[in-house]
């Protein structure tokens, strides 16, 4: 199954996940710049990394969405494609509107970076496919701005994770920061762009304290050789 | 030569009422706790001040409100207006 | 030649008139006030280590380990494997003192260049910071913006901060303390010096556009004391652009890929100047550069300006002939703008033009190494009778668990885990122990090798005895190493002084710089760099000296790395190391709880130095600990405590000891190396071998267990807190 | 029971002339990119309503002035002014 990890200016997470991918999950990958006006053929994932896109500046995300390669990102994903965006490149996607809704600063204004759990909701998606609904996934976060907003017409996004205590209850306590019903990570509609802060890829080897996140780069995979595609 | 004449404009942005402002709410907060106990509340917008060339402020207006509509402003979660703080003048 | 009007005399340059005369002496002629101007910068003693290179020349720098030691942008060592590690410290103590956020924010931005002009990748950051006592409202404003300032820039640039300290006290108040390490990761055939060689090679300017921010800042904010007049200062504020940092970063490591590059430098204090100057000095070369074109930010700059301006985020590049449009290329793809401002030269001056006009020619030695040297007088200090009082009279506390709970929540002793989530402490994945370790252990991608870092500052032992105390903050992380099993291997450092024209403070700074190279010789980790930052001083309140020691140790298998925290009930407690020399003398304890800072220092005995962390290292490579961390400030019961509050499970323990000692002597006594142990019961017996064989005694003094800590001295029950408790003291020092 | 009334208050923060500004120089570069290629400068401000009680716009004045000084303006980096939005009318 063939990956593409997307490098704007200022993305700091693109080396992490192109090593957890090609290392860890043993899958191919290739790295596409932000200038490029295609995502390749043969392509089934394109994963927007986290960082500093931009440096953060305007609002985070914004800048990135614009550029020619989030064009082609959209158009993939229109096709079928998978998209996962992390952390900015959950951001990234709903500036560019492929995610319904946005992030802003956390509730308590900080950076944060701890590990945090997160619940597994009941909308079906690639990302999720291997995963029990109720299951308990412990990951790292850290950003600044990852306090999710619905869109204002009230329509409410697909929620693929939500963050929990260790037991998987929800609260106030085990939001980290302040998103409207602890959302983690959102689908779209169809289930095949999801957008979400933890980060799988720093938890997907054991010496780095979990392999919680190979679970959701893995359910990808399964998903793509039990169900295949969307129909690219 | 002719020398270049600019205009000066300001995009102000603002929350959009409802939306959660934990920075406007932080900084209430903290005005209240070091002795500004009568604030009521504060909100917290940004500006965009954009130098561009020409005389014809009202194709300037409408090119600025295209930037706004194209990357300076979060529809969704932002209002705007356009002020003009300079008029026409030589670059500065 | 050119004139400037602006700067005239060598007063305004911050030079003395023996200065000038040199100056005048070594051109053959007076110097016009722009060349005034560059020499005011590179004679500065930030940026020529007039005062103290004297004494620097003690320090070891050589080692089996040392690829390049001192002089150059960073310290290199040898990790095997055909990979070298870079390493550095630096101060941004002025600018943070001005501005926290910014000043803390460019510090980082600075340190990173210099790993990065050694042809390195950065992979971590560590930040030691002082202030003065929280209570102040302006400390605390002066504590969170430094913090802000470092996550703000070190997370956008993407390299984790993985460690790092932080230390209140008064001598901090009007003179906080921020200094940064930086760790980079290379091949060692990558290894790029910051050399310009190759006549007509060309000269490259990288990055951002060249502002009037920061000028003067090295030789005037960093270079004398703040005073009133700092005001007058704040035009020399920079704000920092990490983005475009990220982006040097990338374009560079990109760039060295190929040959077309032949030596990079990062353009931190003084400057094109300085870059120009020093990258040439190391090529035994001259360089011509045309100020015309210099991409600046302002459009009328005066080209003194233009040389002094320490702009942030800009590298000087030297390129090979003929790979101009490869070198332009790489960058634009970066969106960084590459501008060619000269060529290398064979005459070994520095000329700079403004198109066919000079405006100033300089032998570049004369820039360099023709800058003075001092041996500015000493003078012990007087009033040093007056901290040999013992701790005799001191009460005994009526509950040793209050004072338990008291000392952890201490700011000085309490969680450091507010500072450190707003650090990307794991970006990079390879961070696998994390802030909250003895010492942070990154992995090295496709081994199963790994490095262990950590940052020391000592300096309440430093103004109670400068030698003894220096030598204590170098075995404090030595023992910081060994305690996550690394292998010590070097050590750069930061000194903080106050003012050098000070008979005491050079004294100090001289006895420091004795006792660090004392146990950096004892313990064989050789300096490979380092930093000095004096004049932290306002009016006639110096800071204590602050030696600051960053050291690199090697990990053999980081997956045996154990943390601190308790893993398992009725694993033993072991005690390693100088079991019964603890003292209450210039510990945390009488800092803390009484106000004293006194006592004598004690020494470092290198012998049982060297046993302990022999000991403690191989057990963990042997993988017979569960859990290991050395004891150091406020003693056996903060160490027992932070074991307690790591523990995944909450779990506590039973001590057990035996002795005739005051409680509070031997429950929060400092002094020795002494390392904490866990070890399941079936490899107890490994620890007495390796304790035979290592000759460093062991003993035991508890099992883990339960969900308190309890302590029984003599069979009775003298302590007994929950480890809820104790983490909840932990939590609260610095909210 | 008398009515509180309020006062609106902005306070309008731009950067000092010749402090650096990433973000806006970085702003300038992706407007000119996506299109709006004349655009000469953008440079970034933000601003604080202050939603006060009281009639006396003076003291008022002077009070967010307090405020600007001990909380919501860096002094090293910033300027400030202070304008009224609205007057003396029953809260929002
Ligand atoms: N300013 C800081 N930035 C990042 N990490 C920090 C900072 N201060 C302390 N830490 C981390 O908190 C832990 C405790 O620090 P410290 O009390 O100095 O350790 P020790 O007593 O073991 O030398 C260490 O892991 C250290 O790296
Ligand atoms: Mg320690």
């Amino acid at each position: 199954m063939q990956f593409c990890v997307v490098t704007y200016p200022g993305s700091n997470c693109d080396r992490d996940c192109y090593h957890v991918i090609g290392e860890v999950l043993g899958e191919p990958v290739r790295y596409l710049r932000h200038w490029a006006e295609h995502v390749p053929r043969g392509t089934s994932c394109v994963v927007l990394p986290g960082g500093f896109s931009y440096g953060d500046y305007l609002r985070p995300g914004a800048i990135a969405a614009r550029m020619p390669v989030t064009g082609a990102i959209e158009d993939f994903a229109a096709g079928g494609g998978l998209v996962l965006g992390i952390c900015n490149g959950f951001q990234i996607l709903c500036e560019a509107g492929l995610l319904p809704g946005s992030l802003i600063v956390n509730d308590h204004l900080a950076f944060s970076c701890l590990p945090v759990h997160v619940r597994v909701e009941g909308d079906p998606s690639p990302f999720t496919h291997s995963l029990k609904q109720g299951e308990v996934l412990r990951m790292p976060i850290a950003h600044r701005d990852g306090n999710y907003r619905p869109p204002s017409d009230g329509a409410q996004p697909q929620v693929a994770l939500r963050y929990c205590s260790p037991a998987g209850e929800l609260g106030e306590d085990y939001n980290p920061n302040g998103s409207q019903y602890s959302t983690a990570a959102i689908t779209n509609e169809r289930g095949n762009v999801m957008g979400m802060m933890p980060h799988p890829e720093r938890c997907a080897e054991s010496i780095l304290g979990g392999e919680d996140g190979m679970r959701v780069l893995q359910s990808a995979v399964d998903w793509w050789k039990e169900v295949g595609s969307y129909g690219i | 030569m002719e020398r270049l004449i600019f205009v000066l404009m300001r995009v102000v942005v603002t929350l959009k009422p409802g939306v959660q402002d934990p920075e406007g709410a932080t900084i209430t907060d903290s005005l209240q706790r070091i002795g500004f106990a009568s604030v009521n509340r504060v909100t917290v917008g940004r500006h965009f001040d954009i130098e561009i060339p020409g005389r014809d402020e009202d194709r300037i207006r409408r090119e600025v409100e295209k930037m706004c509509e194209s990357l300076l402003v979060n529809p969704v979660l932002q209002d705007y207006h356009i002020e003009r703080i300079q008029g026409p003048q030589p670059a500065g | 030649m050119g004139s400037e009007p602006r700067m005239a005399s060598w007063e305004e340059a911050g030079l003395t008139a023996k200065e000038y005369d040199e100056i005048c002496e070594q051109l053959r002629r007076p110097p016009n006030a722009l060349e005034l101007g560059m020499y005011g910068l590179m004679w500065s003693e930030h940026c020529s280590y007039k005062s103290s290179l004297l004494h620097l020349e003690q320090l070891p720098t050589e080692g089996e380990r040392v690829l390049q030691g001192p002089g150059e942008n960073a310290g290199i060592i040898d990790l095997g494997d055909g990979l070298a590690a870079a390493f550095r410290i630096e101060s941004h103590n002025h600018p943070s003192a001005v501005e926290p956020v910014q000043g803390a924010a460019t510090g980082v931005g600075g340190i990173l260049r210099d790993i990065l002009a050694v042809g390195a990748r950065p992979i971590a950051l560590l930040d030691s910071l002082r202030f003065g006592n929280l209570h102040d409202s302006r400390v605390e404003h002066l504590f969170s913006g430094v913090v802000s300032g470092i996550s703000q820039y070190g997370n956008s640039v993407g390299v984790p901060t993985v460690g790092g300290e932080v230390y209140f006290d008064d001598a901090y108040a009007d003179n906080p303390l921020v200094n940064v390490m930086c760790v980079g990761i290379m091949s060692t055939e990558q290894l790029t010096r910051g050399t310009a060689v190759g006549p007509g090679n060309p000269v490259y300017i990288v990055g951002a556009p060249t502002g009037r921010d920061g000028i003067h800042g090295a030789s005037l904010l960093a270079s004398r004391q703040l005073g009133d007049g700092d005001g007058d200062m704040r035009p020399a504020v920079q704000v920092g652009d990490p983005f475009r940092e990220k982006l040097l970063i990338e374009g560079c490591l990109e760039m060295l890929q190929s040959d077309a590059v032949i030596g990079l430098n990062d353009l931190g204090a003084a400057g094109l100047t300085s870059a120009a100057s020093e990258t040439a000095a190391r090529g035994g070369t001259g360089m011509d550069i045309d100020i015309r074109a210099v991409p600046r930010r302002e459009s009328d700059m005066t080209p003194y300006e233009i040389m002094l301006s320490e702009s942030q985020e800009r590298m000087l590049v030297i390129g090979r002939r003929g790979c101009e449009e490869e070198i332009e290329e790489t960058f634009r793809r970066w969106e960084l703008d590459a501008a060619c401002i000269g060529k290398v030269t064979n005459d070994e001056v520095l000329s700079i033009r403004d198109g066919e006009r000079i405006l100033a020619h300089i032998p570049v030695q004369s820039l360099t190494s023709g800058a003075p040297r001092y041996d500015r007088p000493t003078r012990p200090p007087s009033d040093c009778a007056a901290r040999e009082a013992g701790a005799e009279e001191i009460p005994i506390p009526h509950d040793a668990g209050d004072a338990l709970l008291q000392m952890l929540s201490h700011p000085n002793l309490c969680s450091r885990r507010s500072i450190y989530r707003q650090y990307d402490h794991m970006v990079g994945i390879d961070t696998v122990l994390t802030p909250g370790a003895d010492a942070a252990v990154l992995r090295i991608k496709g081994t199963e090798r790994g490095l262990a870092l950590v940052t020391d500052g000592n300096g309440m032992l430093c103004r109670l005895d400068p030698e003894r105390g220096a030598a204590q903050t170098v075995a404090e992380s030595y023992r910081n190493i060994c305690a996550v099993g690394g292998e010590p291997l070097a050590v750069t450092n930061c000194l903080n002084f106050a003012d050098p024209e000070h008979p005491e403070v050079m004294h100090a700074f001289q006895q420091v710089v004795q006792g660090m190279a004392r146990a950096c010789r004892e313990l064989n980790t050789p300096v490979t760099g380092g930093n000095v930052s004096f004049y932290n001083q306002t009016l006639d309140r110096g800071i204590a000296p602050t030696p600051v020691i960053g050291m690199v140790g090697s990990v053999d298998d980081v997956s045996r790395c154990p943390g601190r925290g308790f893993q398992r009930p009725g694993d033993a407690v072991l005690m390693a190391g100088q079991i019964n020399t603890a003292k209450l003398a210039a510990s945390q304890y009488l800092n803390i709880m009484h106000g004293l800072q006194e006592g004598p220092v004690p020494e470092v005995d290198y012998d049982a130095e060297r046993r302990a962390g022999e000991l403690c290292r191989r057990a963990i490579m042997e993988d017979a600990v569960h859990s290991a961390t050395d004891i150091s400030d406020g003693g056996l019961m903060i160490a027992v405590s932070e074991c307690g509050a790591a523990s995944d499970e909450g779990l506590g323990c039973r001590l057990d000891l035996t002795d005739s000692r005051r409680p509070d002597e031997l429950l929060f006594g400092e002094g020795g190396p002494r390392y904490l142990l866990t070890v399941p019961e079936d490899q107890i017996d490994t620890l007495v071998c390796l304790a035979r064989e290592t000759q460093c005694p062991v003993e035991r003094i508890g099992t883990v267990g339960g969900s308190e800590v309890q302590v029984h001295v003599n069979g009775e029950l003298i302590l007994r807190a929950s480890v809820p408790s104790l983490c909840r003291a932990r939590g609260e020092g610095l909210t």
